[in-house]
């Protein structure tokens, strides 16, 4: 049953130290004011999934929240690396990195299996490749009808799903719109979830039959939070701010600007910025 | 102004650029990635095939982007879209349903059989080079009916062995496809700066078809990795006409000014 | 690519004697005007899959049109029997008939894996239950990580799928909205594809971005037949005919009467009856 | 007109409605067949338990239909819904997934572990009386929190055996559910016209619980094709109210209305 709190109140309450977590959002919604509380607050050893870690993980990662992470793409979009997981990875700064390595197919896969409250997922996948003899949780089962062999991976059922979505209404029902990514899937394959919103409504309105919804019974925490998936966007709300991504490049490219720049913009603040960078961006885009 | 048919002055990138584009026809559905791929894929949508269905891994169903997106999923392919799904789906219904005829891949390196890596360069767990990984590769490689390939040559990345195979080409050679029991064709072309390399049909090893105008041999050979094939009949890549850089440039040039405004 | 031409083209064109035919709709859409232009053409020997039958599959049952059925719920929802299948079933009239007969989360199952291009399904399902005892296309697969044994079907990829749509553009794209039930599923499983339409607009407009859409190249042909779906409904177009649900109970019951009815509603119509039933049901809910 | 708090004049029916939606939490999840559990569920909506979310399995959410649906997918619970999803995902992410606290279901048979018949009278090749089938009911049975069954109490649907088990109760008795790996409740309640009965926590054999107003133990044990268990204290179940008959009348009434005027 989903309940209004504050970002921290919610974070504090659903995320723990060694939680798997999945913030999920594809280019789309992506929960970054949710991950900077998550920094500051200062969780550790936390199993880290999302299929395209993107700068939120980085910055995570960067900051020394993740013992482990599972993913699919791990690149800066369209510009280049993501130099805090590379230098996590290869050099071990700032503590050693975990991975579990998949495809694209396979998370999404996984999602869905995790949703369906199903153990595994099948999918025609992992042909002719190498992922699978450094990853011994891509296997196989054979089709009962045919014989043919088609790979599997374990469902995704994370301690915590975190995602931004568009808005609430007054009962805690919550809407999607748009590129809606493995959202749902991360949310209903979840133990708990907390999910930003840009704002709460009276009421939908008019809406499609059929709107992207997740009912506020399938939702542990909503936080109020505009702006709060920049320098991704929210679809009607912002746009992706792709300077700041090419700008992050630069950034996170070393250690001290990086660190500088985490300590300036996250943990010497708070969520209330995201509005303000959000409006920055519509603003320059009108 | 130059009023001729073709053009003169072109850069190597927009020579790939046109050549890739020209390889899509008006009826094809292409999984289509991000960087050279997009811009291939909107220039053939913007000339030659107007009813070219893109399709891009977030979803998004026979989107018309104005702009370039920089990422995946950038607004602009959601806005412009006929509908979209959600990842799941779009993996399974779509890109596994067999419903794509041609994926556009690129990579870090490739190697004669046109097996690409995008994972690794060194060992797995000691990598000289984290690569961002295989995303959407791997199953795109092998569901859809075909691939075109775009990379700039050069000896990095045309290598004669890969450390880490990310995405199946034509594995080892004939028969290699068949054996892992996929039906698709695998990569039938790979666009470079410099030539068209396709497949051999006994060997499957790529083999030069067309160079682009004054490239030579040589140079060719000097950027790749392995002792190159050409084919018994090579022709020259015809060069882009204005029309195809009037387009290609000014899609860049809106691209430029939608996202220099949004940092 | 999808094709515009009359329903007895369309019929003509893509469902041969002996196929399996999918005709979906889940109460919603059900695409009656197709299954009387069927039964028109004499077509026979087909395997008539569907999760429920519902009175379009008891018409063509009756009239001779099948082999085989394969179904999850086989009656007259809310009223009683369906029975033609029964008379089919229990006693070979017209011509005996085959089952195949799952449960619905099963045959739902059966038919995303369809449109994913599996060989089968794989579910939580069939426990302590006797019809895997009588339906050998009820198998397991266990799963490689946790060792549990599910129950897997056979994926549903029919020779056709025939669905009614609210509307198709000029490019032969279709528009589904409410209760979308396995349509688009059973469209993406199979080999060709029918379509009718209440219209054809000269594009869809404003609408979700994710918005239920097939694609022009999914479909095969598409048939314009307003009120195609009575007595089943169309969202935003016409209610559901309750009441001839009702009355086809009495007609049904008996073979002459049935056949009196088919007789004269059917075989000596044609798709153009439909928009004036519709329009009728319409009048009567105002 | 009658203002007590109880009302006096109602049919076994409408007795065995309001106990089935007394059943019912604000707080519940649940999965609505047509028919008595439609009437049940509902009644409890406009009544108790003005939160529970109704999910129908022709893919509506959170629905809150005016007027009963006579089928399970009547364009009034679209129309009432939160939102509205495929078939395969209502089967596999909301059933499946475990979300659903209440199923209900009916039956044409049951047994005294609540095993449920709806396929067959008879062998299933060759039937005496061939029945719709299962539908939903068979995964609806293992996947939902708990199971509430409404039935009318006769000796033609209370078997001492059932001739085809369509969806699982308790098996053969304690340990059967568990056995097969199946970790929900199972039938909790089964509400007929004459009683209502629960499974004994110890032999998990249906045992009547409460019996409505003015029906004996004769009559019960005379509707039933099994030798009855009576609980130890067996209660007199509350009469409905005059608010709740009140209620489930104009409902009714609304809904033929509504069902009068469409042929």
């Amino acid at each position: 049953m989903a309940q209004v709190m504050s970002l921290a109140e919610a974070v504090e309450a659903h995320v723990g130290d060694g939680d798997s977590l999945a913030m999920e959002g594809f280019t789309h919604l992506i929960p970054f004011a949710a991950g900077h509380e998550v920094i500051r607050q200062g969780r550790k050893r936390l199993t880290l999934i999302r299929m395209t870690p993107d700068l939120i993980y980085d910055q995570m990662i960067g900051m020394g929240c993740a013992e482990k992470l599972v993913f699919s793409w791990g690149g800066n979009p369209g510009v280049g690396s993501l130099h805090r997981f590379r230098d996590a990875y290869e050099n071990g700064w700032p503590n050693p990195l975990l991975i579990e390595e998949h495809s694209h197919a396979a998370m999404a896969n996984a999602y869905e299996a995790g949703a369906a409250n199903l153990p595994f997922a099948v999918f025609r996948g992992y042909k002719g490749v190498d992922l699978p003899k450094v990853n011994p949780n891509i296997r196989s089962v054979t089709c009962p009808y045919t014989g043919e062999v088609l790979a599997t991976v374990p469902a995704i059922r994370p301690d915590v799903a975190v995602i931004h979505a568009l808005k609430a209404d007054q009962a805690g029902n919550v809407l999607l719109e748009g590129i809606v990514g493995v959202q749902k899937e991360a949310v209903l394959a979840a133990k708990r979830s907390i999910v930003t919103v840009e704002e709460v409504v009276e009421d939908f309105g008019p809406r499609s039959a059929n709107a992207v919804i997740l009912p506020h019974w399938t939702v542990s925490a909503i936080a109020v939070v505009p702006g709060g998936a920049y320098p991704s966007y929210a679809h009607g709300y912002y746009k992706r701010a792709n300077g700041f991504y090419k700008a992050w490049d630069a950034i996170a490219r070393e250690r001290d600007t990086f660190l500088a720049w985490m300590t300036e913009n996250v943990l010497k603040a708070g969520p209330d910025v995201f509005a303000r960078q959000a409006r920055r961006v519509s603003a320059a885009a009108a | 102004m130059n009023v001729q048919n073709t053009a003169t002055t072109y850069t190597p990138t927009e020579m790939m650029t046109v050549t890739a584009a020209r390889a899509l026809r008006n009826e094809d559905v292409c999984f289509v990635g991000i960087g050279a791929p997009s811009a291939a894929c909107n220039l053939a949508r913007l000339t030659h095939a107007p009813g070219i269905t893109l399709i891009y891994e977030s979803g998004t169903i026979d989107t018309k982007p104005e702009v370039l997106p920089l990422s995946i999923g950038d607004g602009e392919l959601c806005d412009t879209a006929l509908t979209t799904v959600s990842v799941p789906e779009m993996f399974r219904y779509w890109l596994q349903g067999g419903r794509i005829t041609v994926g556009f891949l690129g990579g870090a390196q490739i190697d004669r059989y046109a097996n690409l890596n995008t994972t690794v360069v060194g060992s797995y767990d000691k990598p000289k080079v984290r690569l961002p990984g295989g995303g959407g590769a791997p199953e795109i490689a092998t569901n859809c009916g075909e691939i075109f390939i775009i990379m700039q040559l050069s000896p990095r990345a045309f290598v004669d062995k890969l450390p880490f195979v990310t995405s199946l080409g034509h594995g080892s050679g004939p028969g290699s496809r068949e054996a892992l029991g996929v039906t698709t064709k695998g990569p039938t072309k790979v666009i470079t700066d410099l030539c068209v390399m396709e497949p051999d049909p006994a060997t499957k090893e790529l083999t030069v078809v067309s160079i682009h105008p004054g490239i030579t041999r040589e140079q060719i050979q000097g950027q790749c990795g392995w002792p190159v094939k050409f084919a018994p009949a090579v022709a020259e890549t015809p060069p882009p006409t204005m029309h195809e850089l009037d387009v290609l440039r000014e899609l860049h040039a809106r691209t430029a000014r939608a996202h220099g405004s949004d940092a």
